[in-house]
């Protein structure tokens, strides 16, 4: 018999959040091909769009993610914006860009704690979400809801923010920088995490532009690529500095993401203080023709909604190109020479997010 | 129409994904839509935030070439592509059958319009892999 | 037959024995949860956690794990005896070495990738601390002339084996399955192999493994407070001292890699462990 | 309560789900709500576990990794279906790809509704779980969950029907 | 000595070769079947009714010295004949030196006694009694397992595989040289019997004739004839210097040069590093050979001597260099066996380093350790010896000796699976012979700092490559079905036999030691040992066995009743992550990529980076020779 | 890391003791719907409109209005668009 291991990595394994099977083949413990198997979380939600109304697949595209929920409800609305040329009011933007940056903190902290899970942790990945707590009951209390914030709407947004609200968002934004200051820190310069990081999971700039990658996997290889720059809501207004690294390794995604943490804090700052007033969102008449590419960066990447109407209230089609499927052609590149062990770390620390993958 | 879009047919497209490639475009994804007689078959790729776009136009028994050689990421796509549309892809670099998304009990091709009858014959019962 | 002392005190820690270690592995998932921020199981868990498996439907893959589990629990109890009866160290070391053995083979006997790999893993573990061990004999053996057990209770041997103290409790986080060594197995789900070793064994097979890492624990442990034999009182705060060094190094430790333990476990501890029976051998 | 409830282990197999049920399911391990109080611990692998958590419907590639899962459970178990994607599809009902509910793969004992519960609600669900654990350890034979409709009339309407027909109607949709 | 005595002497040394002899030229196989069983059972008897008769010594004819001269030229010379037919032109250097060295000793007059002192030619003590019986016992054994192996290779053997009339004469031969070997106390003797042995095993390991097999027959000739040199060396510079040229008078007196010699003969012999290439190649041949020659008997003439020569180096420095050349051996040769998948190959590292072990345990030389010594001998050519003849018989079935193609035999082969795993135990379970015997030698290497920290690292090791070869050869599925299985008599019966002793020797591991081994090595008279030493052999001894017995038992009892009450209901498939394709024999298989069919499978762990052998020979080799460099550096002081 | 361990082991755990102690939960949180059925007209916009078809309204001679709670996805679409305004939003989980 074979001097090689075959394991399925998956789809039921603990480490795996999500179910998508990686074959591994391996030499005693070195892995030397890695080839995904998908197809456990996909539903075919595109097709939905044929059932049920433009409006109605707001709370749809809410639901491809429960993690980036309320980016992915955003593109869809700013794509049918696009479509139908509306204009929404200045402090939809305002708000969309908080709760977008809010989002990415708790979606940046739940990484952040599975993967030191994945290395085996345990403490990080409870501090993580202990952190992540303080986000989720600031979006409970701002938008009613703790994961499908359910604020978004093609025009603008539901639900406002009151100042009471908005000092509330700033007093968690400084309680979440004092935890930062502590944690973030020990974290990175933590003797074993760098022995799980450091030089595991390496993907070469080079590798990483000719594979496509996109967000925090890109940036860490030295692709200063992030859709904010683009100056989509309110991100013109407010700026923001793109976080990079260069080794391309585990660790450095660990880093493009603890920086960007930062980063999310000081922009939801300068947002709460720039607040414009009035409307938070416009009535919008008529149905959807034509055709539309929305894009926006997500806490993983860069997300893509291709959307296009004919004039009904249901589009004719819609597709979705997340983050993670656009990551997982480096990730392929990644595992091979890496061990068992390894697996794990490598994986998580492109963040994948099977379920808008595969849909 | 979307900004930036060329239109290419079979026979350019590989010349034209390779020209994207040399001017350093990335590829982004594949979009296809089912217009009832063809499908618009969308590449998209990407330079600076800029998106360029080329539409094939595919008839509904056609068979379509891989990109993949050329942006090894666009395999995955393509594979759904096979899977959900039927569409026969040819030369893929990792072939899944057919068995990407979908599985044994899945309906065939479900995203293809219903009036046209699947180009793909029944899938078998083991799948094929590559 | 009369109750000698001796008979007594093998009965005493076959009975007690697996007790204390589950109060011991209790103590440490309510410490570590409070390390961690939470609230944590109640300390009577671990029992809870073994009757409930004992009533469970016994599962299996094959008939020959089941034999090798026994002899695991049988070895890990003849170690317990053999140390009670004060009888040689390095046979019981061999009969403790056994019964790894067994549990190894019994999770090598499925043909379940995830519980082979741990077993090679455990393998790993075993060849990382076993000379740690061997030598803790030796150095017991320069200072009392003795490879009896019991003759650790003689001095403290702490006072001269400082060195290999340290490197038994790197030994004993390996043995307990603690960060940074958790490889072959982990308390914790979130583990490439799942539960590796273990993985295969469900139900009372499983409460047989648990009982047996009680019993382990309670070696371990024993063995920590036998540095320091001369006074009771001393030896448990020692043990206690471990203990809590052994939740801390779990706790501020991701887990590495085997090969990591293996180029660690064979150069750092062993020359530590090393230059302490060398200094002995001198002085 | 015997032993049985008081060390109930988990396995959590994520079928279809949008990823909202299965992190505030983790969210339950974690210091806020830390369901290790009641002896539960994750682990990951059937054989060790009492409980199954699903979150998510079930699509067709889902069914047989489901079955499989439940199967390598030994008995007592009992199986905890988290969010409306396993109680019916929830928004995802229509989709092409979707099997069914939990319930048409494996028996159901506890469904906790909503998009995505609480963790509070989990935690309900799962010490309620405990209960019917216990239950199937005695030897009782438990009726897989009902999800009931809940039908109101106009007032009028309902004092005239008596409250026993409305009471039949929530039952079993 | 009385004439019954002589018979038996006999019947020992000459009884073998003049029955392989008729096994030669035995017209059919029938007679040939029949004459190598009468020629074990009279061995082996004659083997046993020695231990009646011990002590014995032979004092020979005059004449026999005149014989003696004669046979030592006459294998000489077939040695030299060989070399040059194979073209091997450094064992024929070394042929014609050692031709040069047997007729100068003839010329050059020996100083003081040489062969006129009254030292018997042949000497049965306590040490080569246990040696016969091992040889005469086992090695019976496996010339009947021949018998049925033969049979088969008969059929599969390259062509060029000469006849099995030839085979048997060697090996059934082969016993005889190595009685004489272990009875003679005349050097000379010694070195015909040691030079015969070398040749048998060059003409057996050779036997199947393909390239590979010669190749490696003309390298167990040519170390084995290195070491035959040094003796012959030792041989002239005794009888020039006039210690005396018996080994008696040898261990008497002291004469390092001669002695160090010796020791260099007996590492050749029994494969110590950096001599173990030849016993690796002798493994093409078939395996009744590596079972015989390389692991239960020809190997052990070099521990051999070295424990014969032990009591009279104790003490000195040459017993520290060897203790630690033989603990060496035993840390590096476990360490190059985890990097083995090559079943036989294991096999051979494993007797390396168990050799070593004894060879250490000389070095060491204490009482505790000299009984270890004797104990490893035992035990492990019986556990050995079994083992070979298991994985022969897989080999036979399954086609092939790497280990990761023995998954599944547990359904082929089940009878034949279960002595292996018993064997296999036989080498880790306490209180089995073999693990006692290493509870001994590292229990008397305490005092030794460097050999026993090499000790400690290789037993660490042992268990590795034992561990993961059980595994993959038990591992089984639940609903496969068990074949019956079909063996040839003798290797049905000689399994039994050997695995019956090796369960009740290793049961009785305690009783052994002290009511045999203990009073050997009392009986002997060691000037360097002191009454602790002995004391501490006695505390050994008082290790109680019941404790083992009891849980052993237990465990075994309570596990067989479990396993014969698990029903089939409770059977579950392995974990592969929810994706098991249910029923059917293959549980293991899984689905994965487009709904494919994959075979989960875990290969075990080689650690090529940490123990390949290609890298890792060449540096132990190099250390090994700065060891041997050591023995003679040594001498240079003395000189 | 090793002194937010001691702080940690000495300090009081995170733990909410649910279901010992409870937290009122945030006002306009997203908990369940309710329907007050007194001020329902029963005119079917909340079924138009759920995007996971949790509601059913019977129409004339027969009103009623049925609400699946294990197909609502608690987005609270319906409350916005009931014309009456007897649909809520409870921000409480339970009954
Ligand atoms: S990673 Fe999270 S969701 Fe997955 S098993 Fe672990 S705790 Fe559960
Ligand atoms: S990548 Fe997709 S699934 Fe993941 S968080 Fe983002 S939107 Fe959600
Ligand atoms: S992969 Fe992403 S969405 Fe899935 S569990 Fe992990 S963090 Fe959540
Ligand atoms: S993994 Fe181990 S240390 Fe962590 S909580 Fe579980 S038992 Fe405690
Ligand atoms: S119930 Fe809602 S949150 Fe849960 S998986 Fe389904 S869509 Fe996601
Ligand atoms: S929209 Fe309001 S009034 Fe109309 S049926 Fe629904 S609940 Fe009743
Ligand atoms: S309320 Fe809306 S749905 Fe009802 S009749 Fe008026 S417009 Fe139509
Ligand atoms: S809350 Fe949303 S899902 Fe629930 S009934 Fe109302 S519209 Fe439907």
């Amino acid at each position: 018999m074979s001097k090689r291991t075959i394991i399925p990595f998956g789809p039921q394994h603990p480490v795996l959040p999500e179910p998508i099977q990686l074959r591994l083949v391996m030499e005693e413990e070195r892995v030397v091909e890695a080839l995904p198997a998908v197809g456990y979380i996909h539903r075919g939600l595109e097709k939905l769009v044929e059932k049920k109304d433009y409006n109605q697949c707001v709370f749809l595209a809410e639901r491809v993610c429960g993690i980036c929920s309320f980016l992915h409800s955003v593109t869809y609305c700013q794509g049918l914006e696009e479509i139908m040329s509306v204009t929404i009011p200045d402090r939809a933007r305002f708000l969309r860009l908080i709760w977008g940056e809010v989002h990415r903190v708790h979606s940046h902290l739940l990484w952040l704690g599975l993967l030191a899970d994945s290395f085996g942790f345990e403490n990080v990945f409870m501090h993580a979400w202990r952190c992540r707590e303080m986000v989720l009951d600031l979006l409970e209390r701002t938008a009613g809801h703790r994961v499908m914030l359910g604020v978004s709407c093609v025009g603008g947004v539901r639900r406002d923010i009151s100042d009471e609200g908005l000092a509330d968002i700033l007093r968690t934004v400084d309680a979440l920088q004092k935890e930062f200051d502590e944690f973030v820190p020990v974290v990175l310069n933590d003797y074993s995490i760098k022995q799980r990081t450091v030089g595991v999971g390496k993907l070469t700039k080079e590798q990483a532009a000719e594979l496509g990658a996109v967000g925090p996997v890109a940036r860490a290889s030295g692709i200063a690529r992030d859709f904010r720059e683009t100056g989509y809501a309110a991100y013109g207004e407010v700026g923001f500095k793109i976080v990079t690294e260069t080794a391309g390794d585990c660790y450095a995604r660990m880093k493009v993401r603890c920086g960007e943490m930062y980063e999310c804090l000081n922009m939801v700052r300068r947002a709460v203080a720039a607040m414009p007033a009035g409307a938070i969102n416009v009535p919008v008449k008529g149905n959807p023709t034509g055709e539309v590419v929305a894009r926006l960066e997500q806490p993983r990447g860069e997300v893509i909604y291709y959307l296009k109407g004919n004039g009904a209230k249901n589009l004719e089609r819609m597709r979705i190109r997340t983050p993670t499927f656009a990551n997982l052609a480096p990730l392929l590149a990644m595992l091979p020479g890496c061990e068992l062990a390894d697996v794990p770390v490598i994986v998580l620390s492109i963040d994948p997010c099977i379920s808008c993958t595969e849909r | 129409m979307l900004n930036n879009e060329l239109p290419v047919t079979r026979d350019t497209l590989l010349n034209e994904v390779a020209a994207r490639r040399h001017q350093g475009y990335r590829f982004v994804t594949v979009t296809c839509v089912d217009l009832g007689d063809r499908f618009d078959i969308l590449y998209h790729f990407d330079k600076d935030y800029v998106l360029y776009n080329l539409r094939l136009s595919l008839g509904r028994t056609e068979n379509l070439p891989s990109i993949s050689s050329i942006f090894f990421a666009a395999v995955l796509v393509e594979n759904e592509l096979k899977d959900l549309f039927g569409i026969p892809v040819t030369d893929l670099a990792i072939d899944y059958g057919g068995r990407f998304l979908l599985s044994e009990g899945s309906p065939v091709a479900p995203q293809r319009k219903p009036d046209a009858p699947p180009a793909q014959p029944a899938q078998t019962k083991d799948g094929a892999v590559k | 037959m009369t109750l000698t002392p001796q008979m007594l005190t093998v009965i005493l820690a076959v009975v007690l024995g697996p007790i204390l270690g589950a109060l011991v592995s209790g103590l440490d998932r309510k410490i570590t949860a409070r390390v961690q921020g939470r609230w944590g199981p109640p300390i009577i868990q671990p029992f809870y956690d073994v009757l409930k498996l004992l009533r469970k439907e016994a599962l299996g893959v094959n008939r020959i794990q089941i034999i090798y589990v026994w002899l695991h629990l049988a070895f890990m109890i003849l170690t317990v005896v053999l140390l009670a009866m004060g009888q040689d160290m390095l046979m019981a070391l061999f009969a403790y070495t056994f019964s790894s053995v067994a549990l190894i083979l019994g999770a090598m006997s499925v043909r379940s990738p995830y519980s082979r790999i741990g077993s090679h893993r455990k393998i790993m573990q075993m060849f990382a601390y076993e000379p740690v061990l061997i030598l803790l004999i030796v150095g017991v053996y320069l200072i009392t002339g003795s490879f009896q057990a019991s003759s650790v209770a003689q001095q403290p041997l702490l006072v001269k084996l400082p060195l290999v103290f340290l490197t038994f409790l790197m030994a004993a986080a390996i043995k307990l399955e603690k960060s940074p060594f958790d490889i072959a197995t982990s308390h914790h789900a979130h583990q490439e192999l799942v539960k590796g070793i273990t993985i295969e064994y469900a139900g009372p097979y499983l409460a047989l493994i648990e009982i047996t890492h009680f019993y382990e624990i309670f070696i371990v442990f024993a063995v920590v407070a036998s540095f320091w034999a001369t006074s009771p009182a001393i030896g448990l705060g020692l043990a206690a001292a471990g203990f809590l060094a052994l939740i801390v190094v779990d706790n501020v430790f991701a887990r590495l890699t085997p090969m990591w333990m293996l180029r660690y476990m064979w150069t750092v501890p062993l020359t530590l462990a090393l230059s302490n029976i060398i200094w002995l051998y001198c002085a | 309560m015997s032993a049985s409830s008081k060390s109930p282990w988990i396995v959590h197999y994520n079928c279809n789900s949008c990823n909202g049920c299965d992190i505030e399911f983790v969210a339950c391990l974690t210091p806020m709500y830390d369901v290790e109080r009641f002896g539960i611990l994750h682990v990951g692998n059937p054989k060790h576990a009492d409980i199954l958590v699903v979150t998510g419907s079930v699509n067709h590639r889902d069914v047989r990794v489901l079955r499989n899962v439940y199967a390598q459970m030994p008995e007592p178990k009992v199986v905890v279906a988290l969010g409306v994607c396993t109680s019916s599809g929830g928004i995802f009902a229509d989709c092409y790809n979707i099997f069914g509910d939990v319930s048409k793969v494996i028996p159901v004992d506890v469904y906790v509704p909503a998009c995505p519960p609480r963790p509070e609600a989990m935690i309900d669900g799962i010490v309620q779980a405990l209960g019917i654990l216990e239950r199937k350890r005695a030897g009782e034979v438990m009726p897989s969950a009902a999800k009931p409709v809940l039908t109101l009339r106009p007032t009028a309407a309902a004092e005239a029907a008596p409250a026993a027909a409305q009471a039949a109607e929530q039952g079993n949709a | 000595m009385q004439d019954y005595d002589k018979l038996l002497f006999a019947a020992l040394i000459l009884g073998p070769i003049l029955f392989g002899a008729l096994a030669l030229i035995s017209p059919s196989r029938g007679l040939r079947n029949a004459i190598v069983i009468i020629a074990a059972i009279l061995t082996a008897g004659a083997g046993a009714f020695l231990i009646t008769r011990t002590p014995l010594q032979f004092f020979m004819e005059p004449w026999t010295a005149h014989l003696a001269t004669g046979l030592e030229f006459l294998i000489v010379l077939i040695v030299l004949g060989l070399a040059i037919n194979i073209r091997s032109w450094l064992i024929a250097a070394m042929a014609l030196i050692q031709l040069g060295l047997a007729a100068s000793e003839l010329l050059l007059p020996g100083q003081g006694g040489g062969t006129e002192s009254a030292a018997p030619q042949f000497v049965v003590d306590n040490l080569a009694l246990i040696l016969v019986l091992v040889v005469s016992i086992v090695g019976s054994i496996i010339c009947v397992y021949a018998i049925g192996y033969m049979k088969h290779h008969e059929q599969h053997a390259p062509p060029t595989a000469a006849g099995s009339g030839r085979f048997f004469f060697f090996l059934v031969g082969f016993l005889g040289a190595m009685n004489g070997l272990v009875m003679a106390n005349d050097l000379k003797w010694l070195a015909i019997f040691w030079e015969a042995t070398t040749l048998c095993s060059f003409m057996l390991i050779g036997h199947d004739r393909t390239p590979e097999a010669k190749n490696n027959a003309k390298l167990a000739l040519l170390i084995n004839t290195f070491g035959g040199l040094a003796m012959m060396v030792a041989g002239l510079i005794a009888h020039l210097s006039g210690h005396g040229e018996n080994l008696s008078d040898l261990t008497a007196g002291w004469a390092m040069l001669p002695m160090a010699l010796l020791c260099l003969a007996a590492l050749t012999k029994s494969a110590q590093l950096p001599f173990q290439s030849w016993l690796l190649g002798a493994m093409v041949a078939p395996t009744p050979v590596s079972a015989l020659l390389h692991s239960a008997t020809m190997v052990k003439a070099g521990s051999y001597l070295v424990l014969r020569l032990a009591p009279a180096f104790s003490g000195t420095r040459l017993a520290v260099i060897i203790a630690i050349a033989g603990a060496f051996t035993f840390a590096a040769a476990s360490a190059l066996a985890i990097g083995q998948s090559n079943g036989k190959k294991v096999l051979a590292y494993s007797t390396i380093a168990n050799l070593g072990l004894i060879v250490t345990c000389a070095g060491i030389g204490t009482p505790l350790a000299y009984a270890a010594g004797l104990f490893v001998l035992c035990f492990h050519a019986a556990s050995k010896g079994l083992l070979f003849m298991c994985i022969g018989a897989i080999e036979q079935k399954i086609g092939s000796r790497d280990i990761e193609d023995m998954g599944g035999i547990m359904f082929l082969m089940p009878v034949t699976t279960v002595i292996t795993l018993i064997g296999m135990g036989s080498m880790l379970l306490p209180p089995l012979g073999m693990l006692m015997s290493k509870w001994l030698a590292i229990e008397s290497a305490m005092h030794a700092p460097l050999v026993l920290f090499l000790l400690v690292v290789g037993s660490a090791l042992t268990v590795f490559f034992w561990a993961k070869w059980i595994g993959r050869i038990q591992t089984a599925s639940y609903h496969r079905e068990y074949k019956a299985e079909k063996l040839p008599f003798t290797i049905l019966a000689t399994l039994l036999l050997l695995v019956l002793a090796v369960v009740a020797g290793g049961l009785m591991t305690m009783p052994i030691f002290n009511a045999w081994i203990i009073p050997v090595v009392r009986g002997m008279t060691v000037a360097a040992w002191t009454a602790d030493g002995l004391a501490q052999l006695d505390l050994a001894g008082q290790l109680p066995m019941w404790p083992f017995l009891v849980f052993l038992g237990l465990g075994l009892f309570v596990g067989l009743i479990s396993f014969a009450r698990f029903k089939e209901k409770n059977v579950r498939e392995p974990f592969l992550c929810g994706e098991n394709i249910q029923g059917g024999e293959h549980s293991y298989n899984f689905r994965s990529i487009g709904d494919s069919v994959n075979t989960a499978w875990s290969a075990s762990y080689y650690m090529g980076s940490f123990f390949a052998e290609s890298w890792l020979t060449p540096w132990v080799n190099l250390l090994a020779w700065m060891v041997i460099l050591m023995l003679f550096g040594t001498m240079i002081g003395k000189l | 890391m090793i002194k937010r361990v001691f702080s940690n082991l000495f300090g009081s755990p995170a733990t909410r003791l649910y279901p010992f102690t409870r937290r009122e939960p945030f006002a306009g949180s997203r908990g369940q719907l309710k329907n007050d059925i007194a001020k329902c007209i029963f005119c079917g916009q909340c079924q138009r409109r759920c995007p996971a078809d949790a509601i059913v309204v019977g129409k004339k001679p027969d009103k009623s209005w049925a609400f699946d709670r294990y197909r609502c996805i608690v987005c609270g679409y319906c409350v916005e668009v009931c014309p009456v305004k007897c649909l809520s939003m409870d921000p409480k989980h339970g009954d």
